[in-house]
């Protein structure tokens, strides 16, 4: 794992979707977000308009529909074993080819993709136009408490020195001619966690003592976090509320 | 007599894997002296510098700065006079530009704008690094590291400025013009350093440091030239270095 | 065992998230009184850790994931309270970043993982120690069972949520054998990462362990790995494992059906979960809800436990291999 | 003529955030040669090293140890051969304890047992650290982790050791007794530092690298004595040092 990569998660960029607040952002996600799983799988026309909704936000933010793939491939995996359900699924059975599905688990294995990939879409639009100090910054204007956001701050930071104590720890192992066949070798994992923790720990320490010798006092100086207008508002939720609208229709109809 | 800028008495501390470092360490220093602190590794000269502004909380004994004991109601205010330049530039570099890392401290206590700027771009010009404002520190080399890590420190502007070996890794023209700078600097400074010519250049007064404890205090050149007490101490002056040729002349008088 | 938004509905799913909101506001509340200024960067360091070491994770049936859950690791080095906050931070930043678990699902594995994972985990720590002697082994050894039972709690909270509103129409009993069954497994590995990094910790900075402090065992103790405690954890968690799946998996079919019946008397389960009937070869066995089919329900139960713990060790395995020869040869990225 | 122990040409790196560092470096190094790298902070010593063993892989040029050239499949052989002791000792070390440590090296090229145990305590020994066998790597000082990053790289017996600043934070004895350790030894020393006396005594010849190219190669002693091109480099001696009064007489004549 290379260094920093929480930061990979954003790309750079000038975009009316990158300038909108953070916490107006995240709203807009959860609308869309609500408005894919309330549909009823059977809807099919619905979850193409959810598509159309997302797509649009995504080409606003000028996200190429090939970056937009390659963040989905890595969610892929997990939502790849949808694939089981028609066979363990009850229910009717159809016969396809040598293989007796179940009608209900082609069903389920349906809703599961299709609403786990729409979804997914969905926050890598926000993640990519927002960088992860302005995300934390709009969970706290969300009112997610201060020590929710202040130990998300730290987690972020640390990520990048536990990445750097790995890789460390990797190189000088390379160096001296370590060799290994599996990453996570069972045992090596088991073992060097521990060191890893502490290891992390202790830096982490050091830094955080570095911090206080220059006058921290629980808050990093503020670059001003930029306030929502009433323009942000009803730019960010136009395309979430066709979402939701589209949704409400589907399930009341 | 004025208070003296920096006093410690009796100070002890573990580590809390029960690492006694610490045993009774007692100086003080007074404003605008400059001293450096020598001694071997492992003597607990980091360990004793994490004390002078409250990192670590002593086991036993006590450390006063200008008058005020630290404590962790003074704790702050201390943090604003001395200014620590830490051992490891790793530990003392973390935000993501040049910049940012060195505005960190002084926007902690306030300063904006302007003289925020000022400040940066003096403290960076200073050690050479003006060039790098915008990089990462992290992609710096160690020595370019380590020198961004002097400037976050004189940025602050500091009463009293505490530095654990700040010219290890630089090259020496960077190692001669830190020396330019901390000369020019009307301030109280105590330097950790194993580079004995370095010592005797900056600073007129010396205290060797030995298991956790002070074991002397006097003129850098006496102890220097006190052949028992620096091999006692492992502490040797390098082959072809003559004491007599290096004129610490831009010093004051000790 | 993240859930993906669209896996439960969401009637259950805001369920979930006014229970986590009400949960973590209680421990919240008891919390801002005790926490002190220092352990803000040390929760977020642990957070930090959890996050990276639940990047070795693989996928387990229909779209969760396994991997460490970490609720007994912090639970024992930050005590619970500050560990349930801990473990929610970890999950809302996954599902807000990297998209791992579902945004309307952050309720469910809020709930799965830092409530029950973290104070089940804790309830078996406290009860352990209380019984035997305060040493640093004793300690150790706990937390590893503390850690099994509690991935296997976890695991159980899951099966309720599906039963109660899944989406995916694979029968109750399957999910609970796939899920409880590999969560077992999965428990072992937990089991003893959990005792080796707290054996790490303890030996250097002794200080640092909640649970160490509480029960006063302060002094630095090298807690060594001793084998046959290695082998006997392992097997007991095997012979466990098997046992949930083969005796309990096909009683567990009627409890869950009958909260799945509530649910759609009250007309929210808009999935049209399809009852358990017969079908796919392993699926059959659920019928009966009792262990009359003798034999081959046994043996489904071991097949797919098997199947779906090896298909994901098999992902896990590629994933790997491709990130090693990524990453050990690589240029070094400072 | 026997085949150059270590051979580069042509070398070209740029990290992967676009920094152009290795700019066509070009040297050679005979067996048992011992060879200085001096040059300023941010110059490509630290890159080039990294090269050396194929733990970074150039963008163009070659790198040839002992007639073997740095590849995927060499590597591991290459890495048996060549040591190195890292500019910052927290890339070395990174097990529990300071045994580890140091047996990681030899036990992943088979050697176990009783030797394995002979070359960890020989090496730690070298350094003066046999103390601390027992202690996690991360609670030492500064200057003692140094010294056991150095020792992990001995206990390999590599043929050719390339250490990154070994003496920096180290005290004056230890660098002392470093220097008899590393004089000791049958070996080809690539050896990058900043203190320019110890490169004197210790390396018959120096190449002084800058903006990622090898601008001078010669007699250290030579290269010490030509102020335009030490002053182009950022190279100086130190106040008081009188070369003459240096005396590298332990090293063979170049
Ligand atoms: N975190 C720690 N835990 C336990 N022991 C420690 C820790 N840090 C340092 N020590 C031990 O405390 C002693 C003093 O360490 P300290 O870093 O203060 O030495 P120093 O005088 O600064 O040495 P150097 O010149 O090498 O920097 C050493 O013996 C070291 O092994
Ligand atoms: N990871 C990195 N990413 C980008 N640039 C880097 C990285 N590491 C180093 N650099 C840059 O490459 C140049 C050379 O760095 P290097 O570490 O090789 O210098 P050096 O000669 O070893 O210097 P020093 O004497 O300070 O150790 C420097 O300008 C540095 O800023
Ligand atoms: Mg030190
Ligand atoms: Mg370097």
């Amino acid at each position: 794992m290379s260094a920093g990569h929480a930061h990979a998660l954003y790309v750079h960029g000038d975009s009316r979707v990158h300038a909108l607040p953070a916490h107006v952002k995240l709203v807009a996600l959860l609308i869309v977000i609500v408005a894919v799983v309330a549909t009823p799988r059977e809807r099919v026309g619905v979850f193409a308009a959810h598509a159309v909704v997302i797509i649009a936000a995504a080409a606003c933010a000028h996200l190429s529909p090939r970056f937009i793939g390659g963040r989905l491939l890595i969610g892929a995996p997990f939502l790849a074993f949808a694939v089981l359900l028609p066979f363990v699924g009850g229910g009717d059975r159809v016969v396809v080819g040598a293989l007796s599905l179940s009608v209900g688990g082609l069903w389920g294995a349906w809703s599961v993709l299709v609403k786990g990939t729409l979804a997914l879409a969905a926050s890598v639009v926000v993640t990519a136009t927002t960088p992860v100090p302005a995300l934390l910054t709009g969970l706290g204007r969300l009112r997610v408490p201060v020590v929710i956001t202040e130990i998300a701050g730290f987690m972020v930071r640390y990520l990048e020195v536990i990445a750097g104590e790995m890789h460390r720890a990797k190189v000088a192992m390379a160096a001296r001619g370590y060799q290994p066949r599996w990453a996570w070798q069972g045992t090596a994992l088991a073992t060097s966690a521990g060191a890893l923790f502490i290891r992390s720990h202790e830096r982490g320490e050091r830094v955080y003592d570095a911090m206080l010798s220059r006058g921290y006092q629980g808050r990093l100086p503020q670059l001003g976090a930029t306030a929502a207008t009433r323009a942000d508002w009803a730019r960010a939720l136009a395309l979430p509320l066709c979402a939701a609208a589209a949704a409400a229709l589907a399930v009341i109809g | 007599m004025s208070a003296p800028a920096l006093e410690v008495r009796g100070l002890e501390y573990a580590y809390p894997d029960g690492t006694q470092v610490l045993r009774g360490a007692d100086f003080h220093i007074h404003p605008g002296e400059r001293v450096a602190l020598l001694g071997p590794n492992g003597a607990g000269k980091t360990t004793l510098v994490l004390h002078l502004n409250g990192i670590l909380t002593p086991d036993g004994g006590d450390v006063t700065v200008a008058g005020l004991a630290v404590q962790p109601r003074t704790v702050k205010e201390i943090r604003r006079r001395v200014g620590i330049v830490f051992q490891d530039p790793d530990d003392q570099l973390f935000m993501t530009t040049v910049r940012q890392d060195v505005a960190f401290g002084p926007a902690n206590y306030g300063v904006t704008g302007e003289e925020l700027d000022r400040r940066v771009m003096g403290a960076l010009t200073a050690v050479g690094m003006a060039g790098v404002v915008d990089r990462p520190p992290h992609h710096l080399s160690l020595g370019e590291r380590r020198r961004v890590a002097v400037a976050t420190v004189l940025a602050m502007n500091p009463e009293i400025l505490v530095l654990d070996e700040p010219s290890s890794n630089m090259d020496p023209a960077s190692r001669r013009e830190l020396a330019d700078v901390l000369a020019g600097l009307e301030i109280t400074l105590l330097m950790i350093t194993h580079d004995l010519p370095y010592a005797l250049e900056l600073c007129p007064r010396a205290m060797i440091m030995n298991h956790g404890r002070i074991v002397a205090d006097g003129p850098t050149a006496a102890l220097l030239g006190d052949r028992e007490l620096m091999s006692a101490n492992r502490l040797e002056l390098p082959l072809g270095f003559d004491p007599s040729l290096a004129r610490p002349e831009r010093l004051p008088a000790p | 065992m993240h859930i993906p938004d669209g896996f439960i509905n969401l009637a259950t799913s805001a369920g979930a998230g006014v229970t986590a909101a009400g949960g973590l506001g209680a421990v919240l509340h008891r919390v801002r009184t005790t926490l002190s200024e220092r352990q803000i960067p040390l929760a977020g360091l642990a957070a930090a850790f959890i996050f990276v070491v639940q990047m070795l994770n693989f996928p387990v049936a229909a779209g969760t994931s396994g991997h460490l859950l970490g609720g007994a690791l912090v639970a024992i080095l930050l005590g619970p309270w500050v560990g349930a906050i801990v473990i929610s931070v970890v999950l809302l930043l996954q599902a807000l970043l990297f998209a791992d678990g579902g945004i309307s699902a952050l309720g469910l594995n809020v709930v799965n993982m830092a409530l029950i994972g973290v104070f089940v985990a804790w309830l078996v720590f406290r009860l352990l120690t209380a019984l035997l002697p305060k040493t640093g082994a004793v300690l150790v050894g706990a937390a590893a069972v503390a850690s099994w039972v509690s991935v296997v709690a976890a695991s159980g909270g899951f099966v309720l949520e599906y039963a109660w509103g899944g989406t995916g129409n694979a029968p109750v009993s399957t999910v609970f054998a796939a899920m409880v069954g590999v969560h077992a497994l999965i428990g072992i590995g937990e089991g003893l990462i959990t005792a080796s990094v707290l054996a790490a910790v303890l030996a250097v900075r002794p200080d640092l362990v909640y649970g160490a402090r509480l029960l006063g065992v302060r002094r630095a103790v090298a807690v060594r790995a001793d084998r046959r405690a290695t082998a006997t954890f392992v097997l007991a968690g095997i012979a466990a494992a098997l046992l949930l799946v083969v005796v309990v998996a096909p009683h567990a079919s009627s409890a869950p059906d009958g909260l799945e019946r509530v649910a759609s008397d009250h007309g929210f389960a808009w999935t049209g979960q399809a009852s358990a009937a017969a079908g796919s070869p392993l699926a059959h066995y659920s019928v009966a809800g009792v262990p009359d089919a003798g034999v081959g329900t046994i043996l489904a139960g071991a097949i797919g436990l098997v199947l779906t713990f090896a298909v994901g060790a098999l992902v896990l395995h590629i994933s790997a291999r491709r990130g090693a020869s990524r990453s050990t040869d690589d240029a070094v990225h400072r």
